[in-house]
């Protein structure tokens, strides 16, 4: 609702025909989660396709149907890109099937992308739980690919358990980084982990990050943004400096199936990328 | 209709609601309504309109106490879900009616246009201000009723057609479900208007997993459809006629129904909501009584 | 205006067949209880001009199930499959599919459509069309075109059949022009002595009534019919969402409702569709588009078992609300043509009528 | 032989032991029937035996223990009242009775079970494939090798 983006990699001409697609490699992040690297089988969309951050697909594996996913890799790696899945009905463990070399479909980009042009010159909080990293990811890479025109990030990034978090790789590298100020946090205890233990708002509390000239994006379990969204609010962030993504039921992904709607606004199309403020005139039906 | 009413207050003031029919439903004849109030109740009709079957409410309100209006076929269904557990009888406060035997509406309307104006006083029957035969218009299934004084008295095209049924060859049926399920929507209404599928969302009819029928609609999955319901109502089915009644494309669903119940009858002399501590017949079995098959 | 005699109309639909286009026509099916839907017209089948439809006719643009496109994993060399035994449609989803090492996929899409003549639909029928066009045909309005729906509608004929009568549950009177709504229409025609008169709406029909079969004449239209009428409907738009937390009157409007979709599948502008494959053997199957319903619980029931409208009157809000708040606020038009059908064909007596007076006296009360 | 399609569907302890018994005595049988294991005829929701006619199924054949001997005591108990109510509508559904059989073959009746698969063939056989279904999904036929397990 943020940005509108030229829809590309959809085709305008036959906008629920998925292109082909192969599996490239397949990541077990955790015992529920897999992140499959997919290319186009057409060398030149393969080439052409982009998208921005926030942006999700609609992945096929044609004959156990479709399902949308949050596009999770670096917008700027070129010839590949990520969809991170939780294994949770017939389709993602159709898709939790899968090896590389295995064929899907894809349609997508699809909706709007976080308003990252707006965010220039802003501190930025991401604030993430389970699979919900997933958008924060691919966030996460853009901002660090633009690092200079953004000020201070911060991430904090929860899990029940060390095994539940995701990207293992990445939160090395993001470790290691001096220009971001990442903390991985665990509910409780746990013998192996020495990192920080708390519930991720308590977590966020506790590093309170400035709201002056602040962003903050959250995006995790119900319950988690709940009281995040509560954490935020005590710390000053108004609705205005708040985003989220939302996640529907949904078929079309482009409008017009007629699930994903908020009233008159369709999580597709209009979303996901939400601010809180623009939430708040929505009928509340999530 | 008076009566009616005081009766419906008496079991208000001992209930959340009562189940009952209103004068004001859609084109002009009774449809359901939910009595909260003494006031509300003073809307209460019993005609031979009412048709629906409110039995159908009853596993949707559970956990408050609830009266209901119950025609003779209507007490059978809310008989067989007391004796299927669905539902509390200690919840349950059945206001018996005496059935004139109900009007086939429908068959009203398409002859003489919807929503013309239907007059029942008992003893004559008026469409638009004029005399009709009441034997056409009396539903099937009350035919076939023990209770109504207008059983056997019914001579409409759908009991007809219930005969020509019975007269046709496999081929011939093969033919005609064929055509018939060939104008199924799969709106569920056949479902979602009995009183026994109470399943509701998790019905095998719609879910992917498992996945008996597929997504699409056309006679081949709309008759999956009917055979996962004849099925799954062998020795529960009360014969009211809901299913068929709803339908909006007026397959005649009861066909499977009647047979199915005739031949449950021959092989277990049970019928369905008639006693709510018999065992339905195929939740049971009799080792030396079954004699069926090969030795 | 032309005219055509009663015995010519057969010819009428025989020459649009003979021409190679897909004929669609009211008719009274046997043994339906009076049923009369529109059904693909052969040479020789009768045709009902008298009866009003259970069914709307949208079948011809939005198909109840459509074939997107046809998917095959074909063997490029290889074993055999990873998959286990047969496809999901025979058995669960067990089988991984994705194809194995060196198969392709492919994907083809459904051949277009033939050109097809609609005969015999109501102006509200008609308008419906006009409606959908807004979302379905209009790339400046959704965003996207749907090239199905659009390909549809280009080779559609609409010819249709103004209403001299209508019954109890007809309200289209409410909306615009009503009954004389010419929208949506290529050919509007009027019952006449010993046959129909014809008026040409768009090019298309005036190139048709040129044909032999029509006449001129000098005789003119008969008077069409007046329905009932509610007024304000176009204010709903603005109103509805102030009762849109009124959670007890749309539990209380909706506490007649059993929760079918006929209200949704048999009207002529609810379009929500759901998406889903069908497998042939377990190589390939066709994705298809089929209709779906807002009244059913699954349509937003989510895997993690979250559902955003848990309840029927969650559900029967988010009816109403589409089509007289959110599609007049994206779409400019009211998603409802006063047909009547949802009237004549509810299982449970609902009249939405009633529900949207009431909505109009409820939300004239909070405001 | 033909190019039918017949189904049987056996339960693991007795009916399936005797068609491999029959098998391994390498008694002469038609090889048309194509058997699915079930653990009890009990397991056998008679939907599966109408799903499998939709889906263009020319005979199914059910077999079970003999009433008595069932491995879970009860299931054929339960399965005999179903598969006869089903015998009994298939003709209402427009499917002919005699496509569908169900009988009782134990782990020792190799030869009885050579003469069911024998007998339910041959009634197949004269009855024919079956009409069009009414279900699109009817796949095409799959055009096979006509086949015989002999000795």
């Amino acid at each position: 609702m943020s940005t509108s983006i030229p829809q590309e990699g959809i085709k305008a001409t036959d906008p629920l025909r998925p292109e082909p697609a192969t599996v490239l490699e397949v990541i077990t992040e955790t015992a529920n989660i897999r992140t499959l690297r997919l290319a186009f089988d057409d060398p030149a969309l393969a080439e052409s396709f982009s998208f921005l951050p926030g942006q999700i697909g609609q992945l096929s594996i044609l004959g156990a149907g479709e399902s949308t996913f949050a596009l999770s890799s670096a917008p700027s790696r070129k010839g590949s890109f990520d969809f991170s899945v939780m294994r949770t009905g017939v389709v993602t463990s159709a898709i939790h099937e899968l090896a590389a070399g295995d064929r899907v479909a894809v349609r997508a980009p699809m909706g709007c992308a976080f308003p990252t042009d707006d965010w220039k010159g802003r501190n930025i909080v991401l604030v993430s739980g389970g699979i919900g990293m997933a958008p924060l990811r691919s966030l996460l890479f853009y901002l660090l690919d633009h690092r200079d025109d953004y000020e201070d990030l911060t991430l904090v990034y929860g899990a029940r358990t060390p095994d539940d978090l995701c990207f293992a790789q990445d939160r090395r590298d993001w470790e290691a980084r001096t220009d971001l100020d990442f903390v991985a946090t665990i509910d409780t205890t746990c013998s192996g982990w020495d990192g920080c233990v708390g519930l991720v708002p308590s977590v966020v509390e506790e590093k309170a990050p400035s709201p002056d000239n602040a962003v903050a994006v959250t995006c995790g379990p119900p319950i988690m943004i709940r009281y995040a969204l509560q954490s935020l609010d005590k710390m000053g962030f108004r609705e205005e400096q708040v985003y989220t993504t939302l996640e529907r039921r949904m078929k079309c992904g482009i409008g017009l199936c007629g699930r994903c709607n908020l009233g008159p606004k369709y999580v597709c199309t209009d979303g996901p990328v939400f601010s809180l403020a623009e939430l708040r005139e929505l009928p509340d039906e999530l | 209709m008076s009566e009616h009413i005081t009766k419906i207050r008496e079991v208000l003031a001992e209930t959340d609601m009562v189940l009952g029919w209103t004068a004001s439903g859609a084109g002009g004849v009774a449809a359901p309504a939910r009595f909260h109030t003494a006031e509300e109740a003073a809307a209460a009709v019993f005609d031979s309109t009412c048709v629906h079957n409110l039995a159908v409410h009853l596993p949707r309100l559970k956990g408050r106490t609830v009266g209901i209006v119950a025609k003779a076929c209507d007490a059978r269904s809310i008989i067989e879900l007391i004796a299927e557990r669905e539902i509390d009888r200690e919840q349950v406060r059945i206001i018996a009616v005496n059935c004139p035997a109900v009007l086939d509406v429908k068959a009203i309307w398409s002859r003489y246009g919807y929503g013309a104006r239907v007059e029942d006083d008992g003893s004559e029957l008026r469409v638009n201000g004029e005399m009709v035969d009441r034997k056409t218009f009396v539903q099937a299934k009350c035919a076939n009723c023990t209770e109504s004084k207008f059983a056997s008295a019914s001579a409409s095209e759908r009991l007809k057609l219930s005969e020509d049924f019975k007269s046709m060859s496999v081929e011939e049926r093969r033919e005609f479900w064929r055509d018939q399920y060939g104008r199924c929507i799969r709106c569920h209404a056949c479902r979602e208007a009995c009183p026994m599928c109470y399943c509701r969302d998790v019905c095998i009819m719609q879910t992917t997993d498992p996945h008996w029928t597929g997504g699409g609609i056309d006679a081949g999955e709309a008759e999956m459809m009917q055979l996962i319901r004849v099925n799954h109502l062998a020795g529960r089915c009360t014969a009211c006629g809901e299913c068929e009644r709803a339908c909006p494309v007026g397959i005649p669903l009861m066909l499977l129904m009647e047979e199915q119940n005739r031949a449950i009858k021959e092989m277990f002399d049970y019928r369905a909501g008639i006693d709510p501590e018999a065992k339905p017949p195929l939740l049971t079995f009799d080792i030396k009584g079954d004699a069926w098959g090969d030795a | 205006m032309r005219f055509i005699s009663g015995e010519n109309i057969p010819e009428l639909l025989e020459s649009f067949s003979a021409g190679g286009s897909v004929v669609w026509a009211p008719r009274e099916l046997t043994g339906s209880g009076g049923t009369v839907l529109f059904e693909r017209w052969q040479t020789g089948d009768p045709i009902d001009l008298e009866h009003f439809s259970s069914l709307s006719a949208k079948d011809v643009v939005l198909p109840r199930t459509e074939k997107l496109f046809g998917y095959t994993y074909a063997f490029g060399g290889g074993g055999l499959g990873t998959s286990g035994l047969g496809g999901p449609s025979v058995g669960g989803l067990g089988g991984a599919l994705g194809g194995a090492p060196g198969e392709k996929l492919v994907i083809e899409p459904a051949p277009p459509e033939p050109p097809t003549v609609l005969f015999g639909a109501r102006a509200c029928d008609a308008k419906a069309l006009n409606v959908l066009d807004a979302l379905f045909n209009n790339p400046e309005g959704s965003g996207y075109k749907d090239p199905q729906y659009q390909s549809r509608r280009d080779a559609l004929t609409v010819i249709t059949l103004a209403c001299t009568t209508c019954d109890e549950a007809c309200f289209c009177s409410s909306f615009g022009s009503g009954n004389a709504e010419k929208a949506g229409s290529d050919i509007i025609l009027y019952p006449a002595d010993g046959g129909l008169l014809a008026e040409a709406v768009t090019k298309a029909g005036e190139a048709l009534l040129a044909g032999p079969l029509f006449e001129e004449t000098q005789m003119s239209p008969p008077p069409l019919a007046e329905t009932t009428r509610i007024e304000g409907l176009e204010s709903l738009e603005k109103k509805l969402p102030g009762i849109f937390d009124d959670m007890d009157f749309w539990q209380r409007i909706s506490e007649r409702c059993i929760s079918c979709g006929f209200c949704t599948y048999g009207c002529p502008t609810c379009y929500c569709f759901n998406i889903h494959d069908e497998m042939k053997g377990d190589r390939e199957g066709e994705r298809q588009r089929t209709w779906d319903a807002c009244m059913f619980a699954l349509y937003t029931q989510e895997t993690s078992g979250h559902n955003p409208r848990p309840t029927l009157a969650h559900r029967y809000r988010n009816r109403i609300n589409h089509k007289f708040s959110y599609y007049p606020e994206n779409q400019g038009m009211i998603l409802c043509t006063g047909c009547g059908r949802c009237i004549r064909g509810c299982p449970a007596g609902l009249d939405i009528r009633d529900v949207l007076s009431e909505a109009l006296k409820e939300s004239s009360k909070e405001q | 032989m033909s190019d039918l399609k017949l189904i049987g569907f056996l339960c693991n302890w007795c009916s399936y032991a005797g068609a491999d018994m029959a098998g391994t005595a390498r008694m002469k049988q038609p090889g048309d029937l194509r058997v699915i294991r079930l653990p009890c005829t009990g397991r056998v929701n008679p939907l599966l035996i109408l799903k499998a006619f939709l889906e263009g199924a020319d005979g199914v054949l059910v077999s079970g223990c003999h009433p008595g001997d069932c491995h879970y005591n009860v299931g054929n108990y339960h399965a005999r009242r179903r598969l006869e109510l089903l015998q009994r509508m298939l003709p209402a559904y427009g499917i002919d009775a005699g496509r569908f059989h169900y009988t009782w073959v134990s782990a020792s009746e190799g030869a009885r079970w050579a003469d069911v698969v024998s007998d339910f063939t041959k009634r197949i056989d004269s009855l024919g494939k079956i009409g069009t279904s009414g279900s699109a999904k009817a796949g095409p036929a799959v055009a096979e090798e006509p086949r015989i397990l002999e000795s």
